[in-house]
């Protein structure tokens, strides 16, 4: 039984005037005011009140994930091209750390002018709660900007100095700089895998069906923190190389070249299983893959001795466009999902 | 409230709202409960969660029908051929309590053989002038046969020996005054003495209820015609669902089961709105609803003191407790003459004089003597119609210097608010006493249809007011409870109650005319005007309070109260306090400003309106004092069966035990509690013995329920349904008499009325409430808490009539009367339904009223649109229903109006004082 | 961490600040005084609390067998009601034809209109009318409003105006 | 650049802050855990909640915006928005129903924004409620994505996340919360979890007896990824009518996993950096 007996027992009145009718209850008649609008009942939901509150974040917030992307990036890449490279790589780990540290200079700021109440940016550090992404980063970005500054402290300490100059120092030299490279590289590139990481982590703590436990977006946030990064190292050593600095930009190219390229694969790749979970396709994110391989294309372009450093800017530069644009393109799209009346839980 | 007076004996809620609980079965009609007094609401919601049925009969589907079990839309304004139908449906049924009506109700009287119905007279009732529109119930028979000296004139006076209970002749025209008669027995202005039905005893009556002029035949006879399919085609509704409504209202009465009607102004704001509510009071009355635990007819009023404000009336026409004001051309020339005239010889209103000489001994003191009459002469006459309608429109025509609006605002409330602020604009000087700059402050810089300011003769003065936690004193709710709210603080700057503005006020004027000898000055000179405080007060924290002047307003509950002036109070030492109105003389030797509300200051010290404490008793009588003396349930006497027994253990109140020879129940019994079930009054007995033991209404002078009323309703003993002033379709009953025939107008260019159905206004307009606002809005314009829960005026509409006229939801309409226009948003909603009427299509529209063009939030102002008509009993206009017409868009002309305030989001940020940081409040967001 | 280990239904010691441990009540140390809501007829029982000599808070009177503790929206408001930046603090004056308010003093307003009073009334007072009936009562001042003022304002009303100076149309919005 | 002003708040306001005490709390199926049960078949629908929780918090008012959405101009529930009131109409020639429940924060026994918070401002009180703590809370904007129903949000004023308190300083009097304690119709109860539970399933049992199939609740028992919440309703339309989510989702559970690919990936990508470096120190002089 119905709670509520109206019994009109009659048919209604005008019932071709009542189907035009716009009220509470009524379908708009096509391309009406907002207002009217409010009234459309064809999908379950609350008028057009969104379930979901949008996020209160700034564009900042996605600068913040590139540049913290970058700077991870560029930073494993200049610390294993170091290890792993040895001094012919030097010169180009002293760049790539100098773009690491630069591109997470601005990274606290950001993160702090994002904030509701800056004068408590501190509050992030009073607790140790990894399972707040939030909180975890915020740990993690402070560690990693020590282990940013041990290796940027080492770079001074052996500034102007051949390899072989700094093998014989003496016991306490010897020792500190083991010591920073342990911190730089022990310590730094796992955080800085981290920081790459756990952005997406954070995201995918949202509510937002754009966001809501997507597994894909802490891999595409990791593979894009390395294209970008080394992207930019490649830039960097690429630029400064033009005006005379020593940076192995030449001996680099190739390794940097064959990192950008998996780097670029596994972006597309996770990309398009990012792209494939959420409900609604998100048309930005193309531009992120027209980047990458734009970027690809643009390196293997055939050029000569001048003209080869150029291209590599170039493609660099579109490599690291399309990480931001990335970042940018999923902050909006979590908007986009909270806003949309339409995305019901 | 005539209509239940007319009925029961007294104008006011028969039981209290927390007997809602105990109903099986609730009608809403008239009001919208849910929405106009929420928390009111609670009760009915406990009944049905009991499995009781809730049934509201409405134009429009409120918050209220989407509670109810039952939901029937009618055509604002057909209630009484509804309510007929249902009257209709319980006698051709033979659903009536048999035994109840037999005994209680006077059915069984025999009515004078002169009475006509409207049944046979085509829509009036005998003893119509339709030249001065009114009856003359003398002429028309109204009264019961049976009387011995029929039309003999009475001598006056409650000694007189009761002889008549026929009709006297009428003592002169009526004003149509209002108010009055709401006590049901005595007579009202329009027909000084007219209703002989003074005398219990001795009438005729007809047990078998078969004489063809015994009240239940008539009233068969009248409702004959409202059968379910006539009611539905005047109604809007179907036939099935009066039959439903009346079978579920059927089905909950009886000895075991009871059913209550509420209602509200959605009754009373129609020029038959006293007729309305009889209507009710018949079917309870038929139905054995009445004096008994969930029965009754609830009264749900708007304001926090309305009742208390016709209790002890500021209204033109009353004196305290229902007294008539003096007229000047109905035998009121003395006091004996008045009481012989105004009171009755059986009953309680045998008691008149008693009253009144004890109000002229409160306001005049000794200078009220037995021989002076006790000043009688000093109190003024009234000779026509003075109340808030008429009074308005000399006012626009010039002819009133000096007005006072003490928390009033009919420059957005009053009803054809664009006369009102006419009104104002052509006084010399208007004094305001209010919280903030309303609409009737602000009339002449803010209102729209006005010139500017340059143009306004008035002096306006502001006094700014103290709010109610700022004042101690009490009010009357709806269930006629005094309940007293004490002083919390002193209100800020100048803010003052409204008793300080009159007191002082009064203490100037008498210090302005001191030595004065003119006749004139001399009632103001020996006005009794001594409220002074006998120690400087204090607050509740302790502190002095830090305003001077202020009156003790608990002396003046005192004087109210009542005291002797022969007896003193042995521990203070001043004069005795009176327990209750039977303590009352006529000799002089007690005052008592207000004899109903006699007994709730029975000592010093002991403020029975401030009682506030729960006990086990259901009815809590220690919770404030209800008047009258201290009775929650009114009639309770019909609880019991005629033999003193309740009618079942389910419903019991009020019984007869023999071991103490006395009422005996949770209620105080509103019957001589001493007065044996089966005492039969001599037949020349006067005052309460002539009240039997078996008759319940002991302020009717027979003691009994009255279908038939021969008064004081001035529009008719039966409730008959007309069209109301404004209607877009004829009377289908009584096609010669579309509009009741005793309204007044007032007509003229600020004031113009659709009398026929017009094409020019085809669609129907009903005022309603928000939850959210409060009247025109000068208690809630100004809130901001309020505003944003609705921010702005609206009109709702059916899809059907938006389609129609080209409105779109949330876009803007202009809705033309014959009286103004007002644009306002467009909420399109299905809860309104257009309705077949007599072969033709209604529309109906609801308009809140709570908007105008002062506060935090402004808008049109619904009460442009209302027009000014008088229903002849109280006055009361029309604001319920009238004719208008919709159109899509706006209103050319001003720009639309601003805000005079601007939106203020916190009350204040301020840190609560003596409060560490973690207890102050967390939305300071400071 | 990482949201794994964590049960459901497991609640570690909380991070609190010296603030949320103190967290208290404003009420504590208030004045309670009992009140009735100024707003409709239901007349529901009101606690208001003071504190420092300011309003902090009103609520529903729970012992109220009428509204039991409850409050409509607008009951739940009347805290709004008195402290409002909107109300009005001192006695205002508009001259005849001015175009705006004035403050003064409170008691020359009231004896400004103290004295207008007595000039309408003794200009319209009026003793009998033409057939020599005693009137004794003036139509050209009077009172509107009461229904929400207090029964003893209504009664000085009523005495004061009425039996006092002779005014008829003494009214208010109360009608039937 | 900073002002000193700030930096001398910041020092004076550290011991509020730092180091957080750390007080026992009730689990979330103790039995004192206290909360709501809102039951929409008693809501009348007369905003008193919204006012009286205003009123008690002292909370701004919103704005004046007129929705056109029936009577709700509130529209939803927000940083000074604790209370809101629902309504949609669903009326048919010959059937009426007009939809009106009070919503509120779900006080949730595992709750997203709780767990999200990072600097602990968000915690779980004695009374088993969710509590942001204005003083410490530094807006980060985390929780309003967390919080599946909508509830929180950061206001504009302060900058500071808020949502209902469940009257966390009323509590600590044993008074209830202002917008239960105001509810004409006592369509918003509050108390024990588990009574409240166990009077909400009698009262559902008793509409069904009164023929009302429709009512049941909602958040009572687990709703999609919860558990039952700690402020639940009797509902007699689907949720999303009342614009709540069918299936709330945890999207802060399980985390491990994502980080677990989001690191593999690097890891894996740093390894093939590792290894292009390493091949090109050994092959080239």
């Amino acid at each position: 039984m119905p709670p509520h007996d109206t019994q009109t027992g009659r048919p209604p009145v005008g019932p071709q005037v009542m189907a035009e009718g716009r009220g509470l209850g009524f379908p708009a008649a096509g391309g009406a005011p907002a207002l009217s609008d409010r009234t459309a009942e064809t999908v379950p939901g609350y008028y057009d009140v969104p379930m979901l509150k949008p996020p209160v974040w700034k564009d900042l917030i996605s600068w913040y994930f590139f540049l913290g992307g970058v700077s991870a990036g560029a930073y494993v890449t200049s610390r294993l091209a170091e290890r792993y490279g040895g001094p012919k790589f030097r010169p180009l780990a002293t760049v790539g750390t100098c773009v690491a540290a630069a591109a997470a200079v601005p990274c606290a700021p950001l993160l702090i002018a994002d904030l509701g109440d800056p004068k408590r940016f501190h509050h992030m550090l009073r607790v140790f709660k990894p399972e707040s992404p939030m909180n975890l980063g915020a740990w993690v970005l402070t560690a990693y900007h020590g282990a940013g500054a041990a290796a940027l402290a080492r770079e001074w300490l052996r500034r102007g100095k051949a390899d072989d100059e700094q093998k014989n120092q003496g016991f306490v030299r010897n020792a500190a700089d083991g010591l920073l490279v342990a911190v730089a590289d022990v310590g730094g590139i796992p955080l800085a895998l981290l920081l790459a990481s756990y952005t997406g982590v954070l995201l995918t703590g949202g509510a937002t069906p754009a966001w809501c436990k997507n597994a894909w977006l802490p891999a595409l946030f990791s593979a894009s923190a390395v294209s970008s990064g080394a992207s930019a190292v490649s830039l960097a050593a690429e630029a400064l190389g033009r005006v005379g600095v020593d940076t192995a930009a030449d001996v680099a190219r190739g390794p940097l070249h064959i990192v950008q390229s998996v780097a670029h694969l596994a972006e597309v790749i996770t990309l398009v299983g990012y792209l494939s979970s959420v409900r609604r396709a998100v048309p930005a994110a193309w531009g992120t893959l027209v980047a990458a391989a734009g970027a690809e294309v643009l390196r293997r372009l055939p050029a000569g001795r001048r003209l080869r450093p150029w291209l590599d800017i170039g493609s660099a530069a579109l490599s690291l466009f399309g990480a931001y644009h990335l970042r940018s393109t999923v902050v909006n799209a979590g908007h986009d999902s909270a806003n949309d009346p339409q995305s019901r839980l | 409230m005539p209509g239940l007076g007319a009925s029961f004996g007294r104008g006011a809620a028969t039981n209290y709202q927390q007997d809602l609980a105990n109903s099986d079965c609730v009608l809403f009609m008239g009001s919208n409960m849910a929405e106009a007094h929420p928390v009111g609401f609670r009760w009915p919601l406990k009944a049905q969660a009991r499995g009781a049925k809730l049934i509201h009969v409405d134009p429009r589907f409120t918050r209220t029908s989407a509670m109810c079990d039952v939901f029937v839309p009618i055509r604002v304004g057909s209630d009484i051929a509804f309510l007929g139908g249902l009257i209709n449906y319980v006698l051709t049924h033979e659903r009536h309590f048999a035994e109840f009506v037999l005994a209680y109700t006077n059915a069984a009287t025999i009515v004078e053989d002169e009475f006509r119905d409207t049944e046979d007279l085509g829509g009036v009732f005998s003893g119509y002038d339709p030249k001065g529109r009114e009856y003359e119930p003398a002429k028309g028979g109204w009264g019961y046969q049976g009387s011995e000296a029929e039309g003999k004139a009475r001598k006056g006076g409650t000694t007189a020996h009761p002889t008549g209970y026929r009709q006297r002749k009428a003592g002169g025209g009526s004003h149509g005054m209002h108010g009055y008669g709401l006590m049901g027995g005595a007579s009202s202005h329009g027909q000084p003495r007219k209703n002989a039905t003074d005398v219990p005893g001795g009438c005729h009556r007809d047990e078998t209820l078969q004489h063809p002029k015994c009240a239940f035949q008539l009233l068969k006879k009248h409702y004959a015609r409202y059968t379910p399919e006539a009611v539905a085609e005047v109604c809007g509704c179907a036939p099935e669902q009066v039959v439903r409504v009346a079978e579920l209202l059927c089905q909950n009465s009886g000895r075991d089961r009871t059913g209550m009607i509420v209602y509200a102004v959605g009754w009373t704001q129609h020029t038959t709105g006293v007729q309305i509510i009889r209507a009710a009071g018949i079917l309870q009355l038929l139905l054995g609803n009445v004096g008994r635990p969930g029965g009754g007819v609830m009264a749900m009023r708007g304001h926090a003191s309305i009742q208390g404000s016709t209790d002890i009336p500021t209204l033109y026409d009353l004196l305290p407790g229902y007294l008539p004001q003096p007229a000047a051309d109905k035998g009121h020339e003395n006091l004996d003459e008045y009481v012989g005239h105004e009171g009755l010889p059986t009953g309680y209103w045998a008691n008149t004089k008693k009253f009144v000489v004890s109000l002229m001994k409160a306001w005049y003191g000794e200078a009220a003597t037995a021989r002076n009459h006790y000043r009688w002469k000093w109190l003024p006459r009234i000779d026509r119609d003075y109340s808030q309608l008429p009074f308005f429109r000399d006012m626009a025509q010039g002819k009133v210097k000096g007005y006072f609006l003490l928390g009033q605002n009919p420059a957005g409330g009053g009803p054809n608010a664009g006369l009102h602020r006419e009104g104002l604009r052509n006084l010399d000087w208007l004094v305001v006493m209010d919280w903030f700059l309303t609409d009737s402050a602000n009339f002449w810089k803010d209102a729209p249809d006005g010139p500017p300011p340059q143009g306004v003769k008035t002096e306006v003065f502001f006094f700014p007011a103290a709010a109610a936690p700022e004042k101690e004193g009490s009010f009357t709710n709806t269930q006629r409870l005094l309940q007293w709210h004490d002083k919390a603080l002193d209100p800020p700057g100048d803010c003052r109650s409204d008793a300080w503005l009159v007191y002082n006020l009064g203490k100037k004027l008498k210090a302005l005319y001191r030595g004065s000898r003119k006749a004139k000055d001399q009632s103001l000179l020996h006005l009794t005007w001594d409220y002074e405080f006998d120690e400087p007060p204090h607050l509740p924290d302790g502190t002095p309070s830090l305003i001077a002047g202020e009156p003790d307003v608990s002396k003046v509950l005192q004087e109210i109260n009542g005291h002797s002036l022969t007896e003193t109070d042995p521990s203070t030492g001043k004069p005795k306090l009176l327990s209750g109105f039977a303590e009352l003389k006529d000799d002089g030797t007690t005052a008592c400003g207000c004899w109903i509300y006699s007994g709730v200051f029975p000592a010093y010290g002991r403020n029975r309106a401030r009682d506030r404490e729960r006990t086990d008793n259901p009815v809590e009588p220690d919770w404030g004092w209800a008047w009258p003396h201290n009775r929650r349930v009114m009639y309770n006497r019909c609880s019991a069966d005629p033999d003193g027994k309740p009618w079942s253990e389910r419903k019991k109140l009020l019984w007869w035990d023999e071991q103490q020879h006395k009422w005996v129940g949770p209620d105080q019994p509103d019957f001589p509690p001493d007065t044996p079930p089966h005492y039969r009054p001599p037949p020349d007995a006067t005052g309460m013995d002539a009240i039997g033991g078996a008759a319940p209404f002991i302020m009717k002078p027979d003691g009994l329920g009255w279908l038939f009323a021969p008064g004081p309703a001035k529009d008719g003993p039966f409730p008959t349904h007309y069209e109301p002033v404004e209607s877009p379709v004829g009377n289908l009953f009584y096609p010669r008499q579309p509009d009741s025939p005793t309204t007044r107008y007032f007509e003229g260019p600020l004031n113009r009325i659709a009398h026929r159905p017009t094409p020019e206004y085809p669609v129907v307009a009903c005022t309603f409430r928000l939850t959210e606002h409060y009247l025109s809005g000068p208690m809630s314009r100004f809130n901001s808490w309020l505003n944003e829960l609705q921010p702005e005026m609206f009109v709702e509409l059916s899809p059907e009539l938006a389609a129609d006229r080209g409105i779109e939801h949330g876009g803007w309409l202009v809705v033309r009367s014959p009286r103004g226009a007002i644009e306002a948003r467009a909420m399109v909603t299905r809860r309104l339904r257009p309705l077949r009427v007599q072969g033709q299509t209604v529309h109906q529209i609801g308009i809140p009223f709570h908007w105008g063009y002062a506060g935090e939030t402004v808008g049109a102002v619904a009460n442009d649109l209302t027009s000014l008509v008088a229903d002849p009993n109280v006055s009361m206009h029309e604001g319920k229903v009238f004719v208008c017409q919709v159109t899509a868009g706006r209103l050319d002309g001003p720009a639309p109006r601003r805000p005079t305030e601007p939106f203020a989001p916190w009350p204040t940020r301020a840190a609560v004082p003596d409060t560490p940081r973690a207890a102050q409040p967390e939305g300071h967001l400071t | 961490m990482f949201g794994l280990p964590l049960l459901p239904n497991r609640r570690p010691p909380q991070p609190y600040s010296r603030q949320t441990e103190q967290k208290g009540s404003r009420l504590r140390g208030a004045t309670l005084t009992k009140s009735v809501c100024p707003y409709c007829a239901v007349g529901c029982g009101m606690n208001v609390y003071t504190k420092g000599g300011t309003l902090i808070d009103i609520e529903g009177n729970p012992d109220s067998p009428i509204n039991e503790g409850t409050l409509c929206p607008k009951g739940a408001n009347s805290f709004q009601l008195a402290v409002n930046p909107h109300r009005q603090k001192f006695a205002l004056h508009r001259k005849p034809f001015a175009d705006r308010w004035e403050r003064v003093p409170l008691d020359w307003a009231l004896n400004r209109v103290a004295e207008r009073v007595k000039e309408a009334r003794d200009e319209g007072f009026r003793q009998k009318n033409e057939k020599g009936v005693v009137l004794n009562h003036v139509t050209t001042i009077g009172t509107l409003g009461g229904a929400t003022l207090d029964n003893e304002e209504n009664y000085l009303i009523k005495k004061l105006f009425s039996a006092g100076l002779g005014v008829v149309s003494v009214e208010n919005q109360a009608r039937i | 650049m900073i002002p000193l002003a700030v930096l001398t708040d910041i020092a004076a306001e550290l011991p509020n802050a730092f180091p957080p005490r750390r007080t026992p709390v009730p689990d979330a199926d103790a039995d004192e855990v206290m909360g709501f049960f809102t039951d929409a078949t008693l809501c009348i629908g007369c905003k008193a909640c919204e006012v009286a929780c205003k009123q008690w918090n002292q909370l701004p008012a919103d704005g004046l915006e007129f929705t056109g959405y029936s009577y709700d101009n509130t529209k939803h529930l927000g940083a000074t928005t604790w209370r809101h009131v629902a309504f949609k109409e669903k009326i048919t020639p010959d059937f009426g129903k007009w939809l009106m429940v009070s919503d509120v924060c779900k006080h949730c026994a595992a709750a997203p924004c709780q767990q999200s918070c990072p600097t602990g401002s968000i915690v779980y009180n004695e009374f088993g409620s969710v509590y942001v703590q204005p003083d410490i809370c530094n807006g980060c904007g985390y929780c309003v994505v967390a919080c599946p129903f909508g509830v929180i949000d950061r206001s504009m004023i302060d900058g500071h996340a808020h949502k209902c308190t469940l009257c966390f300083d009323r509590q600590t009097e044993g008074m209830e919360p202002a917008c239960a304690k105001s509810c004409p119709t006592d369509s918003i109860q509050f108390g024990p979890i588990k009574q409240l539970r166990e009077r909400a399933r009698e009262r559902v049992e008793r509409l069904h007896e009164q023929g009302r199939a429709d009512a049941y609740l909602y958040g009572a028992d687990s709703v999609g990824d919860y558990g039952p919440l700690h402020s639940f309703f009797l509902l007699e339309d689907h949720p999303h009518e009342y614009n709540l989510p069918v299936a709330p989702p945890q999207p802060l559970r399980n985390q491990a996993p994502r980080y677990a690919a989001g690191l593999a990936v690097g890891a894996a990508l740093a390894a093939v950096a590792a290894f292009v470096f390493g091949r090109a120190a050994r092959a080239a002089p």
